[in-house]
């Protein structure tokens, strides 16, 4: 492992494989970030990209390479509760929040606070936690629905208060897993706004078909095909990439 | 005042239960003698238990078309206590405390009436208690028509080895009853020369159903050279597939005989015995007999039940006896109250349907005759011997080093149910 | 944090049992019995029993209702606080035992054991056998827990294993040589803390023991469940990754209801033991931990109120329909399970809620039409 | 009689010929009276009595009163009150109709009260087949010679060695001789008045023989026998006990499969109803129950109206217990499931309550007690498959158990309804947009559970009790074996049945039936810690999400 590599990369994967039952979902997968950085990675149906962000987060484990965060730390050996205290958020591609939650309560479950269970038993919810809270309802649109149970939402308000979530917990990456789908024309277009807002701050990886929204997004995109990256540049620079074409149209 | 206390009650959730008292209340106005009947309806025991319910029915029945008792008519109180035995104290505290009765016929398993004694003994009731079991017990309140080890057990072991068995497989379910039984035969045959390696005991759990091993191991430990005999104390449902195995796997009576103390007609009932001819079982009564008193028992039965092809058995006399020792020590007392009666019944004799007279002795236990039968291939059994004479039951075995010193009379001046003869103080070993 | 623990139903529940302590001692001791206001010492062990199992059904919706692990062996840890305290008991009786043994229970000595087995040690003691009615099911369910939990197993999967760790229990329970009594389990109580079971006034004093433990248990689970924990563990209910992707060790949450739970249970169980009057394997038996699931489902899951109320309605029936349709009564039991599913989908109290709900709606908003 | 050449003989000779005759019929008559006059004492007699005559009869030696001797076996004697004649006798309605006991001609029909029985307990059994193995040693069958051979083997009487070694001479059946000279290997190894080097050598020959029938002889040589006799009895044990080891490993996977067919059976239901549907159903038990109830009431019908037909009630039974399980079934799966999908949960509470109340009903309807299921012949008995002892019915409960589950795989694999069901397990909505009637295959899948559990219900009741709990028995071991085989997979129950039938035959010896089910269920739990899904899970992403 190079020294420039480590202090460089926020996110540092090289030659992971994962194959179930035969099937090799990732093969050879190499993928770097830098803090604050906002990427898309695009991909035919099965390209990997979800098994990608599962073995980042510890969900799976990878049978083969190396995924290192910050330089310093093996993912592969943590669990998906590691990743997330680590620093990393993903949100699911179906919209996934604790519906018998309030709005609010789903926000605060997600604050950067104290996890465990007796911290949890006995934690009171402090002002500056409702006051960002309320910063948070702000910015994904949700003020007035404060006190509503998160089943009440519509699908795109989820998605939202799902990224709310994530910002809550304030990591240092967040992966975003189409987040757009089920979506408007007008929401989409708002969430591509709301994601370039974060990049910056925190790193964004975008997982997204829908190319309209990369490009909206208009920062560097990795395209995926059978566990493994083909192509990697602007979106103008991929879409002219004769490999990508091929897998794109060539079905 | 009257009228909040009793919403209070209401709202305590505690009104459901006075209802139920109450509604037995109005019953017990009516100028009638109470006998409750506490036998299992549902779960596993209803297999069993349910019988008996019935015949306890019948003999109310026809003690009320012999004019009842003491001038007034007895009337049952069933309840099903539903093979959980937390519940039967539950429902024997409901029958003495709430129906009032007199008396109650009932409990099967030992746990069964290990759980409702206490009951007896703090409200003052009584128990009669039908079926063989370990022994090891006597008390004031309960008395024991079923068979204790030395009326069951060890005659029949007696018999087998006048057969020149040698060689012994105890096998029982893992329970009290055969443990304690297997621990008395253990003892009583190391006593009369069989060596250890003579002795095999293997226990099984409850509603054992695969027997291929058990089977097996029997057939090759029989294949010693000597005369090998199975003593049986496997209970209930187990004993169906254990017959099923043994008859399959061609182990044959004259080969190697089984004896059982837990099966009976009504097990039977539910096994093709052409396979099983010769194997025995030891107990106090079998349909078989032949005398009037069980052929008219028999017979009224199968009117009682409007099915000819019922089987009488072994739990089913002992209330019968059981039934008629208790009208006749409250027709010696003049009343139901259950102090006159524990002193009343101690010496009353009732016939029991194999020709002999019964008599309770003052161990609460009773006298009875050890029969052998043989199985036949309809389901009945052939009594191939019969003690002499009656037999007493012995409440506390001469074959455990603990209880041999004990004795049980609830006469005066003794009154105790586990007296030292070594020390001589009430109160086991002092 | 308790106040902010107890809302109105809790307050009406918390004041039904303080009643429930006050009054049933006083109906029972102090009116004349055979008056209509007397309460029978047998519907004080009744109540007793009922209280207890309706204990274990709080703690059972602990983990069920708001953590979504549905224990179907609950009644071991039931059972497990019951044997600790039936062994106390047994030890209590001391040489008063029919073949008088100072140090053995009856039924070691008619088997011939010749020395109190080492786990039987310190149940003299009270103090030690109530640590042990916390310890013994506690212990077990940490271990159960946590190899189940970190395995991520969970649903019916789980489900079935607790199932298998009940009925294992039970056969071990069954077999004599453990030392436990076997299939007659523990019995012969003669008295507890020196007072004599079988007088009316101790009745009197487990029963109001029963009711503050109901209270305990009750206002405990509702300090968790309120809590952010609380939240945690309903997120953990309805989304588990999302939870875990949100940084909670999930298995550290269910790991510490499960426990809890557990230890809940075996308090009931320890209160149980001496009202009932014997504690023998058969509690292990996985139809009765089907019936707790039964009395939670009923009463209403998720809500530790409706959780007690069903394991009462639920036992009442059984008691009365025992003594009404001995033959019929499971019929009744059978049908009213089936019933109740169908149309009851939230238990009693849920339904109650319901007509509440449909009661005031009309008069704001209209009837929401159901979706097209 | 060969009457017709007779008529054609000279008169003279004739008439010698009759004389002839009429003596051997003579001393017939009177080796028959002789018969007659044992036969008699047997009225009224005790077990002594009773045993003595037998060993008279068979001293004997006329071969005619074989089929007497079966009779008595079989508790057919009796004996009449007025005049203490003995007789067979068969019931006929309340009375009792009298046979000669030599010639087997019905003689009289008397009062059922007018007759008693000559009792027969054990001990005469045993001599009654002592005194019918020496009365049949020259019997023209060849397996009634089998079987004297076999059950002189096992008296090993020394007194009936001479008219076994006559038969021995005579015999021309190799397979008999074979039988005969190892009976007569039992005898003499036994027997204290054989010479050293015959028993040494009748030693040896039991030896190479094994067999625990063998071992029985060997261990009876009686320890006061010569040195020499008692090193050849050590070795030949030592030797039989060695391949008797070998094979009870055997007889141990023998029975773990057997017990494993029946886990198959009472499981593969629940593998489709929950495996499958996800439906929890507590009731499965009950509804094998219900199929065990089916044959009953089969053989019942059958034993009153045909009951020539015994043999193939099973066969009968089969279907129509598919067809009420899978009945009750669907009316299960209609009245209650079908309003519950997708919550598992509370299905397994009503199907709860559905199983007390078919419990409850089968009590009302049949009663609390056992039923009697009778195993037609070809179930009965077992056979030797060396050392094994191989019982019918659990060969052909094997048999059944792998029939269905090959049936059932074809079903799912090869069949539109067994498509159906996979495409509405794996996706209900798409597979309702496609024309599937969902609820049409949910009632289907269910009932086709119901019934399977229902074929299962017609196996059992040959090895097991036919009671109201027959259920409750099984169903918490057919929930281990779904789970350990990975719910949703035929072949996980196929592989978690036989696993845990072997896994629990094997433990058996070692620590007992009780503590080796406890074990079994540890390993359970333990092995699910390590496969949360059970052994065939399906895994992969798409089962996780």
């Amino acid at each position: 492992m190079s020294e420039l590599r480590t202090t460089e990369a926020l996110l540092y994967l090289d030659g992971l494989e994962k194959s179930f039952d035969g099937f090799k979902a990732i093969n050879g997968l190499s993928f770097s970030m830098k803090a604050g950085e906002l990427r898309a990675v695009i991909g035919p149906n099965g390209a990997g990209k979800t098994t990608m962000m599962d073995m980042i987060t510890g969900k799976t484990r990878p049978d083969k390479g190396d995924a290192l965060w910050d330089g310093r730390i093996d993912l592969t050996t943590q669990d998906e509760a590691d990743t997330a205290r680590l620093g990393i958020g993903r949100k699911f591609q179906k919209p996934t929040v604790f519906e018998t939650h309030t709005v609010e309560d789903n926000l605060l479950m997600a604050l950067k606070d104290e996890r465990s269970v007796l911290a949890t038993l006995f934690s009171r919810t402090s002002d500056a936690q409702r006051e960002r809270i309320g910063e948070l309802l702000a910015l994904v649109r949700l003020e007035d629905r404060r006190g509503d149970l998160a089943a009440n939402l519509s699908h795109g308000q989820k998605q939202w208060l799902e990224i709310g979530m994530l910002l809550a917990q304030d990591p240092q990456l967040l992966l975003v897993d189409e987040p757009a789908a089920g979506m408007t024309d007008e929401e989409t277009m708002r969430t591509a706004e709301l994601l370039k807002g974060i990049a910056g701050k925190h790193a964004v990886v975008v997982v997204e078909h829908d190319m309209a929204f990369v490009k909206a997004l208009g920062c560097r995109v990795t395209v995926l095909h059978q566990g493994t990256v083909i192509a990697e540049g602007s979106i103008d620079h991929v879409s002219a990439n004769e490999r990508v074409i091929e897998v794109y149209l060539g079905r | 005042m009257k009228l909040s206390r009793r919403q209070m009650m209401a709202a305590m959730g505690a009104g459901a239960v006075g209802a139920t008292a109450s509604g037995r209340y109005a019953f017990a106005q009516s100028d009638t003698i109470k006998v409750g009947v506490l036998h299992s309806l549902s779960g596993t025991m209803a297999i069993s238990e349910t019988t008996l319910k019935d015949v306890m029915l019948m003999l109310i029945e026809q003690q009320n078309a012999k004019g009842g008792l003491l001038g007034k008519k007895l009337e049952p109180v069933v309840v099903d206590p539903a093979s959980d035995w937390p519940l039967f104290a539950e429902k024997a505290r409901e029958l003495i405390s709430v129906s009032k009765v007199s008396a109650v016929f009932g409990c099967w398993t030992s746990v069964s009436r290990k759980s409702v004694l206490p009951v007896f003994e703090e409200l003052n009731s009584l128990l009669f208690y039908p079926v063989q079991y370990e022994g090891e017990e006597s008390q004031r309140n309960v008395f024991y028509t079923g068979a204790a080890p030395n009326q069951q057990a060890i005659p029949a072991v007696d018999y087998l080895k006048e057969q020149g068995v040698e060689r012994w497989v105890l096998a029982g379910t893992d329970y009290v009853y055969p443990r304690t039984t297997n621990k008395i035969l253990e003892q009583y045959l190391k006593d009369s020369g069989v060596a250890a390696e003579d002795i095999m005991i293997n226990y099984t759990p409850f509603g054992h159903s695969d027997w291929q091993t058990i089977v097996g191991d029997i057939k090759s430990f029989g294949s010693a050279g000597k005369k090998t005999a199975v003593v049986s104390t496997i209970n209930g449902d187990a004993n169906v597939p254990f017959y099923k195995e043994l008859g399959n796997q061609g182990v044959k009576a004259t080969d190697i005989p089984v004896v059982a103390f837990s099966v009976g007609e009504e097990e039977l009932a539910g096994i093709d015995t052409a396979p099983l001819v010769g194997h025995l079982a030891a107990w106090n009564y079998f349909m078989s007999a032949d005398t009037p008193e069980n052929e008219a028992f028999i017979a009224e039965w199968h009117k009682f039940t409007k099915n000819d092809k019922r089987v009488t058995n072994d739990p089913m006399e002992a209330h019968y006896i059981g039934f008629n020792m208790w009208v006749k020590a409250v027709e010696a007392a003049g009343t139901t109250d259950p102090d006159a009666v524990i002193d009343s019944i101690v010496g009353v004799t009732a016939p029991n349907l194999t020709g002999g007279v019964s008599a309770m002795m003052p161990n609460h236990h009773i006298t009875k005759p050890v029969l052998i039968g043989e199985i036949q291939d309809n389901g009945q059994f052939d009594i191939v011997y019969e003690t002499p004479g009656l037999v007493a039951g012995d409440a506390w075995s001469d074959f455990l080093p603990e209880s041999k010193p004990l004795i049980a009379d609830w006469r005066s001046p003794m009154k105790c149910g586990n007296f030292n003869t070594v020390t001589g103080k009430c109160g086991g070993a002092g | 944090m308790i106040l902010r623990a107890l809302d109105t139903r809790s307050a009406i529940f918390l004041g039904v049992l303080f009643i429930l302590a006050v009054a049933v001692p006083f109906l029972n001791q102090a009116m004349t019995p055979g008056s209509a206001a007397h309460l029978p010492s047998f519907a004080v062990s009744l109540l007793g029993k009922y209280l207890c199992y309706a204990l274990l059904a709080v703690a059972l919706d602990l983990v069920w209702g708001y953590c979504g692990i549905l224990s179907l062996g609950h009644g071991a840890f039931f059972a497990l606080g019951g044997y600790a305290m039936g062994m106390h008991l047994m030890r209590e009786i001391g040489d008063r035992g029919v073949y008088a043994n100072p140090l053995l229970p009856d039924f070691m000595v008619f088997l011939n054991w010749k020395e109190l087995p080492w786990f039987w040690h310190g149940f003299d003691m009270f103090w030690f056998a109530m640590i042990m009615v916390f310890l013994a099911p506690g212990a077990l369910a940490f271990l159960f827990g946590w190899f189940a939990f970190r395995s991520r197993v969970t649903g019916v999967y789980l489900s079935i294993i607790t199932q298998a760790l009940t009925y294992a229990l039970m056969l071990a329970f069954f077999r004599n040589e453990m030392g436990f009594g076997g299939n007659n389990g523990l019995t012969d109580f003669k008295d507890v803390l020196g007072f004599d079971l079988q007088s009316d006034a101790t009745r009197c004093g487990l029963f109001v023991a029963t009711v503050a433990a109901l209270a305990f248990g009750f206002v405990l689970c509702r300090i968790i469940t309120t809590s952010k924990a609380g939240k945690v563990l309903v997120a953990v209910r309805d989304a588990e990754s999302r939870t875990r992707f949100l940084g909670y060790r999930v298995e550290g949450f269910k790991l510490f209801v499960f426990v809890v739970s557990a230890m809940l249970a075996g308090l009931a169980g320890a209160l149980y033991t001496p009202q009932v009057g014997i504690i023998n394997p058969s509690e292990f038996s996985p139809a009765n931990s089907i019936e707790i699931v039964i009395w939670v489902a009923l009463g209403g899951r998720g809500s530790l109120v409706g959780a007690a109320i069903g394991a009462v309605l639920v036992s009442l029936a059984k008691t009365l329909l025992t003594g009404w349709f001995p033959e019929l009564w499971l019929f009744a039991l059978g049908g009213l399970f089936v019933l109740a599913t169908l149309f009851l989908p939230r238990g009693v109290l849920g339904a109650v809620e319901g007509i509440k709900l449909r009661r005031s709606r009309p008069a704001r908003e209209p009837a929401p039409q159901p979706a097209e | 009689m060969a009457l017709a050449p007779l008529a054609c003989l000279p008169f003279a000779r004739l008439a010698r010929l009759a004389s002839l005759c009429i003596a051997l019929l003579c001393a017939a008559t009177s080796a028959q009276a002789e018969t007659r006059d044992i036969i008699a004492r047997l009225a009224n007699a005790k077990f002594p009595v009773v045993k003595q005559v037998i060993e008279d009869l068979a001293a004997a030696g006329d071969p005619t009163v074989a089929p007497f001797l079966r009779k008595l076996r079989a508790g057919k004697v009796y004996w009449r009150k007025s005049d203490r004649a003995v007789f067979i006798a068969e019931r006929e309605k309340r009375d009792y109709a009298l046979f000669d006991p030599i010639t087997g001609a019905k003689v009289d029909q008397v009062g059922r009260r007018a007759a008693k029985k000559v009792r027969v307990n054990n001990a005469i059994r045993s001599a009654i087949d002592a005194a019918l193995a020496g009365l049949t040693l020259s019997s023209p069958k060849v397996e009634t010679r089998l079987a004297a051979a076999k059950q002189l083997f096992a008296d090993r009487d020394a007194s009936a060695l001479p008219a076994l070694t006559a038969a021995l001479a005579r015999e021309k059946d190799p397979t008999v001789k074979t039988a005969f000279e190892d009976a007569r290997a039992a005898i003499l190894a036994t027997s204290t008045a054989a010479t050293p080097s015959e028993r040494v050598k009748a030693i040896a020959r039991l030896g190479e023989r094994g067999g625990s029938d063998s071992l029985n002889a060997l261990s009876a040589v009686d320890a006061k026998a010569p040195a020499d006799v008692l090193a050849a009895k050590e070795s030949a044990i030592a030797e039989i006990k060695r391949s008797l080891a070998v094979w009870g490993a055997a007889e141990n996977i023998w029975q773990g499969v057997s017990l494993g067919s029946v886990l198959l059976l009472a499981a593969i239901g629940l593998a489709i109803t929950f495996g499958v549907m996800g439906v929890i159903n507590m009731a499965h038990g009950e509804l094998v129950m219900l199929g065990a109830y089916t044959t009953f009431a089969v053989q019942e019908v059958i034993r009153v109206s045909a009951p020539a037909l015994f043999d193939v009630s099973l066969l009968i039974a089969a279907p129509l217990a598919f067809l009420v399980a899978g009945g009750v079934g669907v009316a299960i799966e209609r009245g209650v499931c079908r309003f519950l999908y997708g919550r598992p949960l509370e299905t397994l509470l009503a199907t709860w309550g559905v199983s007390l109340i078919l419990q409850q009903l089968v009590r009302s309807i049949f009663g609390p007690n056992n039923r009697e299921v009778g195993n037609p012949s070809w179930m009965s008995g077992a056979f030797e498959l060396g050392e094994m002892t191989i019982t019918y019915n659990r060969l052909w409960i094997l048999i059944f158990a792998l029939a269905v589950f090959a049936l059932l795989l074809g079903l799912m694999k090869r069949t539109p309804l067994g498509l159906q069901m996979r495409a509405v397990t794996q996706n209900r909505a798409m597979a309702a947009d496609m024309g599937v009637r969902t609820g049409w295959v949910d009632a289907m899948t269910f009932g086709l559970g119901a019934g399977v559990a229902g074929l299962a219900g017609v196996a059992l009741s040959q090895i097991d009790n036919v009671s109201p709990n027959l259920g409750q028995s099984y169903i918490v071991d057919s929930f281990m074996v779904v789970v350990f085989g990975g719910a949703g997979n035929l072949w996980g129950a196929l592989a978690g049945a036989f696993t845990l039938g072997v896994a629990n035959k094997f433990l058996e010896p070692y620590a007992g039936a009780v503590l080796g089910k406890i074990l079994v269920l540890v390993f359970i739990i333990l092995f699910i810690q390590k496969r949360p899904r059970g052994l065939f899970a399906i895994r992969g992403r798409a089962v996780e999400s």
